[in-house]
């Protein structure tokens, strides 16, 4: 069993309004010092058996075509350690 | 014989039964189509209706957009067959590629239920074409993730080719309809392919189809009405 | 840990257990012992301290709800009455309806959102086991102070939750109430309501007969959702220092919860089921116990077979669990295999776990041991019972001689102007829209009124125009001021709100929300408000079907005010002649119907401008609530009305407000004779209506009230863009709408 | 300016119904061998000046406070190289 993470954000023009709320709640709670939030998604999969290159590959394409939208998302795929 | 129109039940759809009923109103054969089922069933036309289809997990219509029945509509709809999405069924169309463009949460991060005033750019669509260019409607809107966005360059083309459908009417009070319900870009409530027999929209023209029911007009018929003569001629 | 099976128990008696700690009393435990014989085993244990919890047994209240049987009224409408999951009515043509009210407000005080969601998520499951379609939700609730920071905490996860799920579940939210206060800022009442729809050769029951028939658990897999939570819960104050004492949250699945209503749908279709009952509080320890006990008593159940989420937990957790989104039903054997098609056909997970057996015990195993044997029904229906003392309060006096009447009123009509936009804009009295509009109100196609009317109403069937009406309401001032009247103010404000949507008011489902029963005080409240209750629903001829009792809404020793929540449920025989609130056509006549006293105890105006809680409150007459309920059901049927708009907190001013910003039209006031302009806009009496008539209308509308012995009062007229007050004070509509719309967004958003 | 981030996830022992549907969809689209999948929140925050550990100790506050929410999320916090 190993895990792997796949991070997905909005790509960065895009208006992120659960982000900017986050950020415009901080200083009422009296958090000063963040000059910008921005909210994602993170996918924690546990995988059978060993994470070699082809599965890291099929990952990939999965997060391409599914996990992510890439019409407005980016995504990242990691190997916990 | 009359047009058959199929309407698609994907595991969370909610509206199935009332855009069955609006067929059923503009006097068509109104067909139940199921997710896993390939087989349309010789429907001349499809409806996908509004909800929550996998219950909106991952994001709107993800899910959705890879079952089977959709495998044969994506292919139908790039061979001409007409399709209309409302809502869930609009977003299943942009994450199945049809239709450009995405769908985001909206921008006041809430469900957001209403009565929606809105104006037909595009009286020239399959599924418009009972409307006059410019018409103001007032239709029910209802969703959580119904703020229509694109890059900039598909947005000009979008434009410039006339395939922003609908958009939210700009000018009145908020409590009568009026105004961008979302945040969506260049106010667009709804669009087209440039063949304009795939059309997509957040609000639910499907409601609106009998007086007394929701809100009480019937502006939404038309999108039936216009679909059913289409066929029809094409008979 | 050695499994502790019954053959176990019944050799080591001595052993210590924890039934201190699952919230039983010495006695109680006692009391287990002796029934079985022997000590109980740990699974046993969780079964008998779960199902004999406050919540599940309704151990105090008890004694005091049997009026609502023993004096129900005639009524040849009740179809299935208390002690089923929900009552079922005729409403004609063929159809039942069943509908019912439910609390979950200390999971909702803890973690809003899920709380709120698995509140309708439960409501929803009962409806479904009634064998019904559920067509609509209502949501009554009630928050601390509205700029308390913790409000901002609870508020918007409770409606997001409420939104959430039953927006996902595709059933339009109809209805509700929103209400502030401060006694309940440790304690926000959520409730909800659900209406089902069914033929009457569906109703089902939940009862496991015919030995051989086999028990399925389908829906969701059980994990470790609200592990104790209902003893716990619901059995001692929520103390927020004790964090090691939360439960784990029960989490909702609306999706899942969809999928199992059309499920169970398609299957009640196919008449697979002999019985079925929802799992909700108590879990498989309620669902298979009840069951057994309603029927003829034998059930064994293979207690591994159960799917689970969590593959840790021990027998004890699992039939503990609360988790969401599951079904038990009976099934005959050779249906089984339909059964599960129907299942396997919406990605439903179904087992079956056990069968009906011919003794009169519930036998429970765990990999082939035995770790339940035990008589059903002492699970179930033979809890114990309570005969709590109680007595009327020593400051019940006091409250009372604090008349609400003799509080300084205005000076002049200026300052009645500016109490009036005071009152329209304070929180309890201002427009909700910025919470109902989270919730659909159009899916299913079916809603003909929803917020902000006087009744949520939706058409039950397409060819015939048949549609059934429900409103909610409770007032806890009035009903801290007097709980006898307080109950039957509640009740008739929903049965005014039916009457006045131009349904006949049938049947009532309630949901009791008080503090402590072991408080003498508390329980007194209880007991008047049951009284109460009971003793209107005889006079007004509409039984209550069911409901829902929550105790311990308190923080530390203070209790929420008495909140008895009345859901009324009406039939129209056709949605055409539905009456809406909004003042639309210039010229018609405004009717004020009923008499107005001066009656200012518990009401909006003393507590916005005086924070002042004292008095009586405003009188009930029955008979009268029954004859303005007769005149505005046959003016709607017959054309004679075009709005009508009850009148309850917030008066008069109050209702022509609603109904001119509704419609968008003004209207012109004449204070009646023998009235003065402020008790005419702000005296809060039963029993009222206004309503608008078409000049063509007015004189057959004027000879059916006086023939029929009803005051009706010409108001004034709807007309202009201002509410005017004749010789009083005007108040443009803009204005009118900027005070009532701006302040709930001016606070949440 | 530096990132620091948060994850915020599902309790193990809480239902994560999207997670789940995420992982029943999967086979359908031809992605086997992934034996659980969780899916929980990223934050992204851009924090004004260095991260020294008063600051993380405040960004920690602020997601036990805030950004998660304690009765059924657990949450990491990390400063991103
Ligand atoms: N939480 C809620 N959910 C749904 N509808 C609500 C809610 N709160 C208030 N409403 C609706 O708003 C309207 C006004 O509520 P209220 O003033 O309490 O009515 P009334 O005084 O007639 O009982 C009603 O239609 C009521 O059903
Ligand atoms: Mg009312």
């Amino acid at each position: 069993m190993a895990r792997v993470v796949v991070d997905v954000m909005l790509k960065p023009e895009i208006l992120d309004p659960q982000g900017q709320a986050v950020q415009r709640a901080l200083p009422r709670l009296g958090f000063d010092g963040i000059a910008d939030v921005r909210q994602g998604k993170r996918f924690e999969l546990e995988v059978d058996g060993t994470v070699d290159d082809a599965a890291l590959a099929r990952i990939h394409e999965m997060a391409e075509t599914f996990l992510a939208n890439t019409v407005i998302e980016d995504f990242v795929v990691r190997v916990e350690s | 014989m009359t047009s058959r129109i199929g309407v698609v039940t994907f595991p969370g759809t909610l509206d199935d039964q009332d855009a069955l009923r609006a067929v059923r109103v503009a006097g068509a054969e109104a067909v139940p189509l199921w997710h896993r089922d390939r087989d349309l069933h010789q429907v001349d036309a499809v409806v996908l209706a509004g909800g929550f289809s996998y219950g909106d997990y991952l994001r709107a219509g993800a899910i959705s957009r890879f079952s089977p029945v959709m495998e044969t509509i994506i292919e139908q709809a790039k061979g001409g067959m007409p399709v209309l999405g409302i809502c869930n069924g609009f977003q299943i169309l942009t994450e199945a590629h049809l239709l450009p463009g995405a769908m985001l949460r909206n921008n006041h991060l809430h469900f957001i239920c209403r009565d929606q005033r809105l104006t037909v750019e595009n009286a020239a669509t399959a599924w418009t074409a009972d409307y006059e260019q410019g018409q103001e409607i007032s239709v029910p809107l209802k969703n959580m993730d119904g703020r229509y966005t694109a890059d900039e360059r598909t947005l000009d083309e979008l434009e410039a080719e006339g395939r922003v459908a609908f958009r939210y009417t700009a000018g009145g009070n908020a409590a009568d309809g009026y105004g961008n319900p979302n945040g969506s870009l260049r106010d667009i409530a709804g669009i087209t392919n440039a063949a304009g027999n795939v059309v997509g929209l957040m609000p639910h023209p499907e409601h609106a189809v009998e007086p007394l029911i929701g809100t009480g007009g019937t502006d939404g018929l038309g999108f039936f009405t216009s679909i059913l003569k289409k066929l029809v001629s094409a008979s | 840990m050695t499994l502790d099976t019954v053959k176990h128990a019944s050799g080591t008696p001595d052993a210590e257990q924890p039934w201190r700690e699952l919230g039983l009393k010495e006695d109680e435990y006692a009391r287990i012992r002796e029934i079985l014989g022997r000590r109980p085993t740990g699974a046993e244990l969780a079964m008998y301290s779960v199902m004999w919890s406050e919540h599940c047994s309704y151990k105090s209240s008890k004694v005091h709800l049997r009026q609502f049987g023993e004096k129900a009224p005639e009524n040849d409408a009740l179809l299935v009455g208390i002690g089923e999951n929900a009552g079922v009515v005729d409403v004609g043509q063929g159809y039942a309806v069943t509908f019912k009210v439910e609390s979950h407000n200390h999971p909702s005080y803890i973690e809003p959102y899920q709380g709120a969601a698995t509140g309708v998520g439960g409501i929803v499951r009962d409806i479904l086991a009634m064998g019904a379609r559920p067509v609509a939700v209502v949501d009554p609730l009630r928050f601390g102070a509205p700029d308390h920071p913790d409000t901002r905490r609870v508020l918007p996860g409770v409606v997001a939750g409420i939104g959430g799920y039953g927006n996902c579940l595709g059933l339009p939210n109809i209805g509700g109430e929103v209400v502030f206060d401060s006694c309940y800022q440790g304690n926000p009442l959520v409730n909800a309501g659900c209406i089902g729809v069914m033929k009457h050769e569906d109703i089902h029951l939940a009862k496991a007969s015919g030995p051989g028939n086999k028990v399925i658990l389908y829906g969701a897999r059980t994990g470790g959702d609200g592990i104790g939570g209902v003893s716990v819960l619901a059995s001692e104050t929520f103390d927020d220092s004790k964090p090691a004492k939360r439960p784990a949250v029960q989490v909702g699945d609306p999706f899942q919860e969809k999928l199992l209503i059309e499920c169970t749908l398609e299957i009640f279709r196919e008449k697979l089921v002999a019985g079925i009952q929802d799992l909700g509080g108590a879990g498989l320890s309620c669902a298979t116990s009840e069951l057994a006990s309603a029927g003829s008593g034998g059930m064994r159940v293979e207690l591994d077979r159960v799917h689970l989420r969590d593959a840790t937990l021990s027998p004890e957790e699992i039939l503990m669990s609360e988790s969401q989104e599951r079904m038990c039903a009976i099934v005959e054997p050779d249906k089984v295999e339909r059964f599960l098609a129907i299942c396997e056909k919406w990605d439903v997970i179904a087992t079956v776990i056990g069968e009906v057996t011919e003794g009169e015990r519930l036998e429970i195993y765990w990999h082939g041991e035995q770790i339940v044997d035990v008589p059903p029904r002492t699970v179930a229906h033979e809890g114990p019972v309570y005969e709590r003392p109680y007595a009327r309060p020593s400051w019940q006096d006091a409250l009372q001689a604090d008349d609400a009447n003799a509080l300084p009123r205005p000076a002049d009509a200026e300052e009645l102007r500016a109490q009036v936009l005071r009152l329209v804009a304070s929180p309890n009295q201002a427009s909700k829209a910025w919470i109902t509009d989270q919730y659909d109100r159009f899916v299913q196609g079916n809603t003909v009124l929803a917020q902000p009317e006087d009744a949520g109403m939706v058409r039950i069937d397409e060819e015939s125009n048949l549609g059934v009406a429900m409103a909610t309401d409770g007032n806890g001032r009035y009903a801290k001021l007097d709980p006898y009247t307080g109950a039957q103010l509640a009740l008739a404000e929903a049965y005014r709100n039916v009457a006045a949507s131009g349904a006949r008011p049938l049947a009532v489902s309630d949901c009791l929300n008080f503090g402590s029963p072991e408080d003498p005080d508390v329980m007194w409240q209880f007991a008047e408000a049951t009284r109460g209750l009971a003793d209107a629903c005889q006079t007004l001829g509409t039984p209550v079907t069911g409901g829902n009792v929550s105790l311990y809404n308190q923080t530390g020793e203070t209790a929420i005010h008495p909140t008895p929540v009345v859901a009324v449920l009406g039939v129209i025989d056709d949605v055409t002649r539905r009456t809406p609130i909004a003042f639309a056509e210039e010229g018609q006549l405004l009717y004020l119907l009923g008499d107005t006293r001066e009656e200012f105890g518990g009401s909006a105006w003393s507590q916005v401008v005086h924070d002042h809680l004292g008095g009586l409150p405003p009188a009930v007459d029955l008979d009268r609530e029954r004859l303005l309920a007769e005149i505005l059901i046959s003016a709607s049927r017959d054309g004679m009305i075009d709005a009508a708009h009850d009148l309850s907190d917030g008066g008069l001013v109050q209702a022509v407000a609603e109904s001119c910003l509704r419609g968008g039209k003004g209207a012109r006031l004449v204070v009646p004779d023998g009235l003065d302009a402020f008790t005419f806009l702000l005296s809060e009496s039963a029993g009222r209506a206004v309503v608008a008539v078409p000049r063509s209308e007015e004189l057959r509308f004027t000879d059916m009230c006086g023939a029929r012995g009803l005051p009706a009062t010409r108001i004034g007229v709807v007309d202009g863009d201002a509410v005017e007050v004749q010789g009083a004070f005007g108040i443009p509509l803009d204005e009118l709408r900027a005070a009532h719309e701006e302040t709930i967004p001016g606070l949440l958003a």
